[in-house]
């Protein structure tokens, strides 16, 4: 028996209308990488915030080599030698990157920060997830992944026994998370115990070698060795009852169609050059790229967020100027599904049912722009049964849900609005697998129905899933089209040709590519 | 300094007029309530003189409430909270003079006597009982003209004062004017700064400003306010400028001023005799002793120049215009019986 | 070490079962209970200590006329803070909007109605204005509205000394002095006649809450405020007119602080430059006492009239009290935080009532 | 009118911060202005007392901004900046000429008790968990009423003139209080930019939950910011009470809106995380040749106001349309910046409309 780093001991945590954790353990032994599954809501988030003193356990116990330990504050928690990435990204916008690193214990003398000792131990934590990054500059010009990666780099830095993941490889591209894994992989070797929390699947079989699986705020698997487990017994425990992946039934796309969106030439303030695309109704096409090749930018620039220098935008046919997200949404039926759901997706401290129903105001408004709040209700209850968005109640803050949860209801505006064309950019990240499936089958659906959808997504599974083609995007500029297969292995090996053929070698590395 | 003489001026004045007598007979169900505009040094004596009043005229009471805080409306709510706490006969100087005639009608209305001390609505109209105040524009040319005679009689002279869109201060920005004019020339009014009262600092910046962009031109400073006085007083002091500065009211800080010379003059005005006065009138009004014979009639209370060689004695001067005034209410103005 | 636990079946359906609508917190934990309870207890212990606090005429009608302007300055604020903007200009708005009313009565003889509308149009022109330049520049609304706080600081005065001697206007419409003094005295359906306490221009108060009840309780356009200013980029991405709400949410600002400013001068009887001089602080209080945020996002316009109110209950009750000015604001303000932190500690002990009960 | 364009030119750069660079803006500014003042006056503002008394006065504004900036830097307002400064002013005063005590002593306990009162206000947000901006609302009618208490209407100057000399003492025309000034800015430049305490205040306001996670109790540094503006607004009474000519109730009642001003001109954001001493330090001085241009050219104050209004209003708008079009120019013929244009700017101009307002 290896030996025990820490463990939790029938864990309880409640918030006010629910009861987050209700009875929870957890093993941690020394030189493991320990799975945490479960659905969204399921408590993974908060079991992490209370091992890590973020939130204090309304009842059961934490030990700590078989001591009972009581973490008042997430300091204690460092000093107890536990790390953490939390799933919501927690950085300084305006302090530097190796100052963000060391946020927890900055190097000094006498208590005067000391910046020229921060940088080196910065640098190494950034290489050794093979990012290459100034570490002078502030994180607010990062993108969500390089921040993600920083904030993976902060937790490297505290070196610790125990390391909590939480969803780090959401927001990451398959070159990325690899990194990540090596990094795991090397920790495990040095003894730590890495708790994983992830809702792809096959990282999680990938690098781990026991799971815990919670569902609703207790623990129906605890501390198992993975080997004993295939993929569909672990979903079955997450989900409770059997799941079953139904084909989906097959679509068909008219190639003669007029295309309800179509970009050609397009030059954008963002740096985009020469961009040139189609899509036709029920038609999902894929925009793939490594992250930061500029897919989210392209679309708002297209949303008119940012200004389009060049070429021609058409909607059915028509040439459109779209001057901004409200015009593109009523006047041309364009909905955008933002990757960054905590900064433009949800109104954290906005009630579930505004946020769903935000797109659809107009719609419901009657005389004066009165709107009856049981027309409201209806709407969002309805998508909130579709999704099987997991809340306490309609007047919840979008801000108390669990990540996924936050997710779906981020979608569930553009649902609500019915929109004549859907860009849904990285539609599933944090989303768990259940769920994923549904996404994925709604997704389908809507094209089936005649919706033509644009995915952007950095998870190439997904895309092959999804997509009748496949765009491949770097470097501001589109590099090549696959058309799907959906053969996982083939598809791969010619989109990573395309991006590593043309990309420039400059852009690669800076992308962290080596 | 000035505590024990209101008690003997206030027993001694007696008056005729009409029947009767403008001797108080019963004040006890008077309760006089003095309400200045809000905290300023002009008003302390009020405070004083109320209590002596209370005591020398066996009123029912008499207060100084000076929580008004220079706002038209929470003096309007002061006065109706007076109101229910029993008070019912007022001395008010009213925040804003061209608003406190609804006010005065307010509480006259409700049987009130009312007096305005101090200042004067603004208009021909006062809907008070009467009005015992200060002739701002005459206090404001009085000083204007000191100054001017303390220059020499030629000059530039600059006028600091206090809020501008305040009807009081239009009437001493004219006080000041008229006196600039009647030098024919010889003296001008190089600049008026308005709006430098609210607190000390602003006032001694704009007066160090002032002096350092122009100090060489100014020959004298006519301070119609009092953060400005002070500061006027201090900054010619210290900048070695040969500027004359003449302020109003007799504060403590600009006595000793007037004393040691950095201000040439002080333009005093009267309070403790509006206060001591007002009390006794208005009991006399209130206990329905005496009417006004001409309701609304406004009164001089008299405003004196103080210079260093009569600061000691410029008290009994006061002592005196107040003995008169009374005389003069007795005699002229009340009509008891 | 190995538990499978057998999955208790009727947990998944947990989100819409409804069994236990686990709703957020209950009733009695809310904010602006909390204040009315403050001021039925505050107003309960100056009764017992002055029984004069319940005179109809000359405590309650004062205070009511005054809760009723400063409840409408407070909404005035209300309305930029709910989409995270900052007023700074509400006073002299207030002023800018008095003036039109007073020039209308002194120069174009205008009735009473028609001057108080020139006065909000007048208010509504200076805050779209404001607006305007907040949603085109982006510059934050404290520079641009104190920007504005100082050009009108400057120009209300300027047109005063160019239009009058006293730099007031006296003239007075008919009806003005029936608006000041009258009550819900006045108007009697037969027999019944309403209560001397209650100030006439408390209609307009009454008419302003109800107005923005209506535009945040119910209306498209109040709940796109509210998303603006609880995060602008997703309200923007989610087709809300982001800056046509900026626009609009100062052009309400401004109407209700010249409505304020009107009310003020009604109150005093003249229009002159000095009116809304120390709004600005009230402003404030009375919003965010009544549970707006500061950083937008949530309104609570009952919670306005409700924290002016408790501010003005414990005014007056020290004012009767006769505490003079060298104590008054010391019991003001100890009064205050200390009533908030009792408020604080009953929301603190029933949260975690209901988290017990969870 | 000549005049009048020249003092507009003073403030115009003045507020052309918003868009980038604002120290580098606010510094050409000073010197533009310094210059143009110069000239205007022909020479004499540049000549000795003339400077000395422009230096004389920018302590105040520049400590008391430094107050805010520290207050504003973990998302807390200070709205009691003026009521502790004059408190603290007179709490010296009246020891030196009621109690005699020695200057020294007094200056001592003057500042102490400005900072134990911005640790006591500190600690009670953090214990009730009320509003700073309530709170500190609450703190300053209570220190407003203190002061009163203290003082009373008179001016109390009785004091020793060792003091007021110091307060006086320019070397080389450079007044002792202004130095005071710029060593305190150095003093704090140095604890946020250097030191540890000072990177955690930051931390806390930049992202309070990221702070918390990191193991920095943000409460702390709520507590902390409010002492250290605490004991600024101390430093700035001592300089009040040293340079004025005696101290009343009137002293700090103006300082609130100028405190928030000179940070928020100097580039530090409402919403916490962020400070910019020297940019405070630089708004201080603009605001300042305002003041001498008002002296030099005689200025009606209304004037004065409103030009000051409409100029920033002017370019605030003129700085946004100049910028759109140099960005367009920038961009417009094409293909010239393939190589990644991405900078500091990118996302947050996104949103143009509405970002800035928060
Ligand atoms: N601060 C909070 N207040 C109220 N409820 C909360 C709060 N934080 C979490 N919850 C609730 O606790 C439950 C568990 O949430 P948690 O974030 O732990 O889920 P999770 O397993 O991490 O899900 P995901 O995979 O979506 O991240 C959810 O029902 C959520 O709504
Ligand atoms: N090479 C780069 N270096 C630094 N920042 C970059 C780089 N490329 C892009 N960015 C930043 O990353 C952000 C992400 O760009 P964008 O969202 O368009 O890319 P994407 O292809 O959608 O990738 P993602 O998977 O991150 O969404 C942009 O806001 C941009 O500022
Ligand atoms: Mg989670
Ligand atoms: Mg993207």
């Amino acid at each position: 028996m290896s030996d025990v780093l820490l463990e939790c001991d029938s864990i309880v945590k409640v918030f006010p209308g629910v009861r987050a954790l209700d009875g929870v353990g957890l093993t941690m032994t020394a030189g493991s990488v320990h799975a945490l599954l479960g659905e969204n809501g399921a408590g993974k988030s908060t079991l992490i915030k209370v091992i890590t003193g973020v939130h204090t356990p309304d009842d059961g116990r934490l030990l700590r080599r078989g001591e009972e330990i009581h973490l008042r504050s997430p300091l204690d928690a460092t000093r107890a030698g536990i790390g953490v990435v939390h799933q919501e990204r927690n950085l300084i916008p305006g302090f530097s990157v190796a100052e963000n690193i060391t946020l927890q214990n900055p190097p000094s003398r006498r208590g005067l920060v000391d910046r020229d000792a921060m940088t080196a131990p910065a640098e190494r934590c950034l290489a050794e997830l093979g990012l290459d990054l100034d570490p002078h500059r502030p994180v607010r010009e990062l993108s969500v992944a390089q921040q993600q990666l920083v904030e993976i780099a902060k937790a490297l830095y505290t070196e610790s026994q125990v390391l909590l993941l939480d969803e780090p490889t959401a927001s990451l591209s398959p070159q990325e998370a690899e990194h990540l894994f090596d990094v795991v992989r090397r920790l495990k070797e040095r003894g730590t115990c890495v708790v994983f929390v992830s809702h792809k699947l096959e990282e999680v079989f990938a690098i781990c070698d026991t799971v815990t699986v919670l569902r609703d705020g207790r623990s129906v698997l605890e501390s198992a060795p993975l080997s004993d487990y295939v993929q569909d017994d672990v979903v079955t425990l997450m989900v409770g009852r059997q799941h079953s992946v139904t084909d989906m039934t097959p679509r068909t796309v008219d190639p003669t169609a007029r295309p309800a969106l179509s970009l050609s030439g397009l030059n954008t303030a963002a740096g985009h050059r020469d961009v040139s695309l189609d899509i036709r109704p029920g038609e999902i096409v894929g925009l793939y790229g490594l992250v930061g090749a500029g897919r989210s930018e392209l679309v708002k620039a297209v949303l008119g967020l940012d200004r389009v220098t060049g070429g021609e935008i058409r909607v059915d046919g028509e040439p459109a100027r779209i001057r901004s997200p409200r015009e593109a949404l009523h006047t041309y039926g364009i909905g955008y599904l933002t990757e960054n759901r905590k900064e433009e997706g949800v109104f954290l401290e906005q009630p579930i049912v505004r946020n769903i129903t935000v797109t659809v105001w107009k719609k419901l408004a009657r005389f004066l722009g009165d709107i009856s709040s049981r027309a409201e209700k209806d709407v969002a209850q309805d998508l909130v049964d579709r999704l099987g968005i997991r809340v306490s109640g309609l007047a919840q803050n979008a801000g108390e849900l669990s990540g996924g949860n936050q997710q779906k209801v981020s979608l569930a505006k553009w649902l609500a609005a019915e929109t004549r064309l859907l860009v849904v950019d990285e539609p599933t990240v944090g989303v768990d697998v259940r769920t994923k499936h549904a996404f994925h089958e709604l997704i389908w659906e809507l094209a089936r129905g005649g919706l033509p959808i644009l995915l952007i997504s950095s998870d190439l599974t997904e895309m092959i899933t999804l997509a009748d083609r496949v765009l491949v995007m770097a470097d501001h500029r589109i590099r090549g089209e696959v058309p799907n297969d959906h053969d996982y292995d083939n598809m791969s090996g010619q989109i990573i040709r395309i991006i590593h053929d043309r990309a420039h070698p400059a852009a690669a590395a800076s992308n962290g590519t080596p | 300094k000035s505590s024990d003489e209101p008690g003997a001026t206030s027993a001694a004045p007696s008056g005729k007029a009409g029947g009767g007598t403008a001797e108080l007979a019963d004040g006890s169900k008077v309760k006089v309530a003095l309400v200045p505009g809000g905290a300023h040094p002009y008003f302390q004596p009020w405070k004083q003189a109320g209590d002596q009043a209370k005591q020398t005229l066996r009123l029912g009471d008499a207060t100084f409430d000076e929580t008004a805080e220079w706002d038209q409306q929470k003096q309007n709510n002061l006065l109706s909270t007076l109101a229910a706490r029993g008070y019912n006969a007022f001395g008010i100087f009213g925040v804003s003079p061209t608003d406190i005639n609804t006010t005065f009608a307010d509480l006259k209305a409700q049987g009130f006597a009312v007096a305005s001390l101090g200042s004067c609505p603004a208009g021909d109209i006062d809907k008070a009982d009467f009005c015992l105040s200060t002739d701002v524009e005459l206090a404001a040319y009085k000083a204007a003209k000191t100054a001017i005679d303390a220059m020499g009689g030629k000059g530039a002279l600059v006028h600091l004062t206090g809020n501008n869109v305040d009807a009081n201060t239009q009437l001493r920005k004219k006080g000041v004017e008229k006196a600039v004019k009647e030098t024919g020339g010889q003296v001008t009014l190089l600049q008026t700064i308005t709006d430098i009262d609210k607190d000390l600092q602003t006032a001694q910046k704009a007066v160090s400003d002032l002096l350092a962009a122009k100090g060489d031109q100014i020959a004298g400073i006519v301070s119609t306010a009092y953060n400005p006085a002070v500061a006027a007083a201090e900054a010619v002091h210290q900048s070695g400028s040969k500027a004359k500065v003449v302020a109003i009211d007799d504060d403590a800080k600009i006595l000793s001023s007037v004393k040691d010379g950095s201000v040439v003059a002080t333009v005093v005005q009267n309070p403790v005799g509006q206060a001591e006065i007002g009390s006794w009138v208005l009991a006399l009004l209130q206990s329905k002793q005496c009417t006004m014979k001409q309701p609304g009639k406004a009164v001089d209370s008299g405003s004196f120049v103080v210079t260093k060689d009569n600061v000691a004695t410029y008290n009994d001067t006061r002592k005196e215009t107040t003995a008169q005034l009374k005389k003069q209410f007795a005699g002229e103005l009340l009509s008891c019986g | 070490m190995k538990t499978a636990v057998k999955p208790p079946g009727s947990d998944t359906a947990r989100p819409t079962d409804g069994a236990r609508p686990a709703h957020r917190l209950p009733f009695w934990v809310n904010q602006q209970l909390g204040l009315l309870v403050l001021i039925v207890v505050l107003a309960a212990v100056f009764g017992t200590l002055r029984p004069a606090f319940f005179n109809e005429r000359l405590v309650l009608f004062p205070l009511l006329r005054d809760v009723s302007t400063l409840t409408v300055v407070a909404l005035a604020q209300m309305v930029v803070l709910s989409i995270g903007h900052m007023n700074l200009a509400v006073g002299r708005m207030a002023a800018f909007g008095a003036f039109f009313a007073g020039f209308g009565y002194d120069r174009l003889g205008l009735p009473l109605v028609l001057g108080l509308v020139l006065c909000l149009v007048a208010g509504a022109a200076v805050g779209a204005l404001t607006g305007w330049i907040i949603a085109r520049t982006g510059v934050n609304s404290f520079v641009v509205t104190l920007a504005m706080d100082f050009a009108l600081l400057g120009l209300v005065p300027l047109l005063y000394s160019a239009c009058t001697e006293n730099a007031a206007f006296t003239t007075r419409p008919a009806g003005l002095a029936e608006l000041r003094s009258s009550s819900l005295a006045d108007i009697c359906l037969g027999p019944v006649c309403g209560s001397p306490a209650v100030p006439q221009v408390a209609q307009f108060t009454v008419l302003a809450l109800a107005g923005l009840a209506f535009l945040y309780y119910r209306t498209r356009t109040g709940r796109e405020l509210l998303l603006t200013g609880a995060n602008p980029a997703a309200a923007e991405l989610s087709g809300i007119p982001t800056g046509r709400r900026v626009v609009l949410a100062h052009a309400l600002s401004g109407t209700l602080a010249a409505l304020a400013g009107f009310m003020a001068a009604v109150g005093t009887g003249t229009f002159r430059a000095s009116i809304g001089d120390d709004f600005m602080l009230p402003s404030f209080l009375g919003a965010v006492l009544g549970g707006t945020l500061l950083t937008g996002g949530a309104v609570s316009v009952v919670g306005a009239l409700l924290g002016t109110t408790l501010v003005g209950v414990i005014r007056k009750g020290l004012d009767l009290l006769g505490v003079g000015l060298e104590s008054l604001n010391i019991y003001l303000g100890c009064v205050l935080l200390l009533a908030l932190s009792a408020d604080r500690v009953r929301t603190v002990v029933s949260y975690r009532k209901v988290v017990r009960s969870t | 009118m000549t005049t009048l364009r020249n003092q507009g030119a003073a403030a115009l750069p003045a507020l052309r911060r918003f868009s980038r660079s604002t120290t580098m803006t606010l510094l050409c500014v000073v010197v533009a202005g310094y210059v143009g003042l110069g000239i205007a006056s022909s020479g004499s503002f540049l000549e000795g007392p003339s400077v000395r008394t422009f230096l004389q006065y920018l302590a105040t504004p520049v400590l008391i901004g430094l107050a805010q900036m520290v207050a504003l830097c973990v998302g807390q307002l200070n709205l009691a900046v003026g009521a502790l400064g004059g408190f603290s002013a007179c709490l010296m005063g009246v020891l030196m000429a009621d109690h005699g005590v020695p200057a020294g002593p007094a200056i001592v306990i003057g500042v102490a008790a400005a900072t134990l009162i911005g640790l006591l206000t500190g600690i009670f947000i953090v214990a009730t968990q009320i509003n700073g901006f309530i709170v500190t609302l609450g703190t300053m009618t209570i220190l407003l009423g203190a002061q009163y208490r203290l003082s009373g209407t008179r001016t109390i100057d009785g004091y020793s003139d060792t003091l007021r000399d110091l307060g006086r003492s320019a070397p080389l025309n450079i007044p002792l209080v202004f130095l005071t000034a710029l060593a305190t800015a150095a003093l704090l430049a140095a604890f946020m930019y250097r030191t540890v305490a000072g990177r955690r205040l930051l931390a806390a306001g930049g992202n309070p939950v990221a702070a918390r996670l990191s193991g920095i109790s943000t409460d702390r540094q709520i507590v902390l910011a409010h002492t250290v503006s605490g004991l600024l607004v101390g430093i700035a009474a001592a300089v009040a009470t040293a340079s004025l000519p005696g101290v009343n109730r009137s002293v700090g009642g103006d300082w609130l809106l100028p405190s928030f001003a000179a940070p928020i001109i100097g580039g530090v954001a409402l919403t916490g995380g962020s400070v910019a001493v020297l940019g405070t330090v630089l708004a201080a001085f603009v605001m300042r040749l305002i003041d001498s241009a008002r002296a030099q050219f005689s200025l009606d104050p209304s004037w004065v106001n409103f030009l000051i209004g409409v100029v920033v209003l002017g370019t605030v708008v003129g700085g946004r349309i100049h910028q759109t079009r140099i960005e367009r120019k920038i961009t417009a013929p094409g293909g010239t910046s393939s190589a990644q244009p991405r900078g500091a700017a990118r996302p947050a101009a996104a949103l143009p409309s509405t970002k800035g307002a928060r």
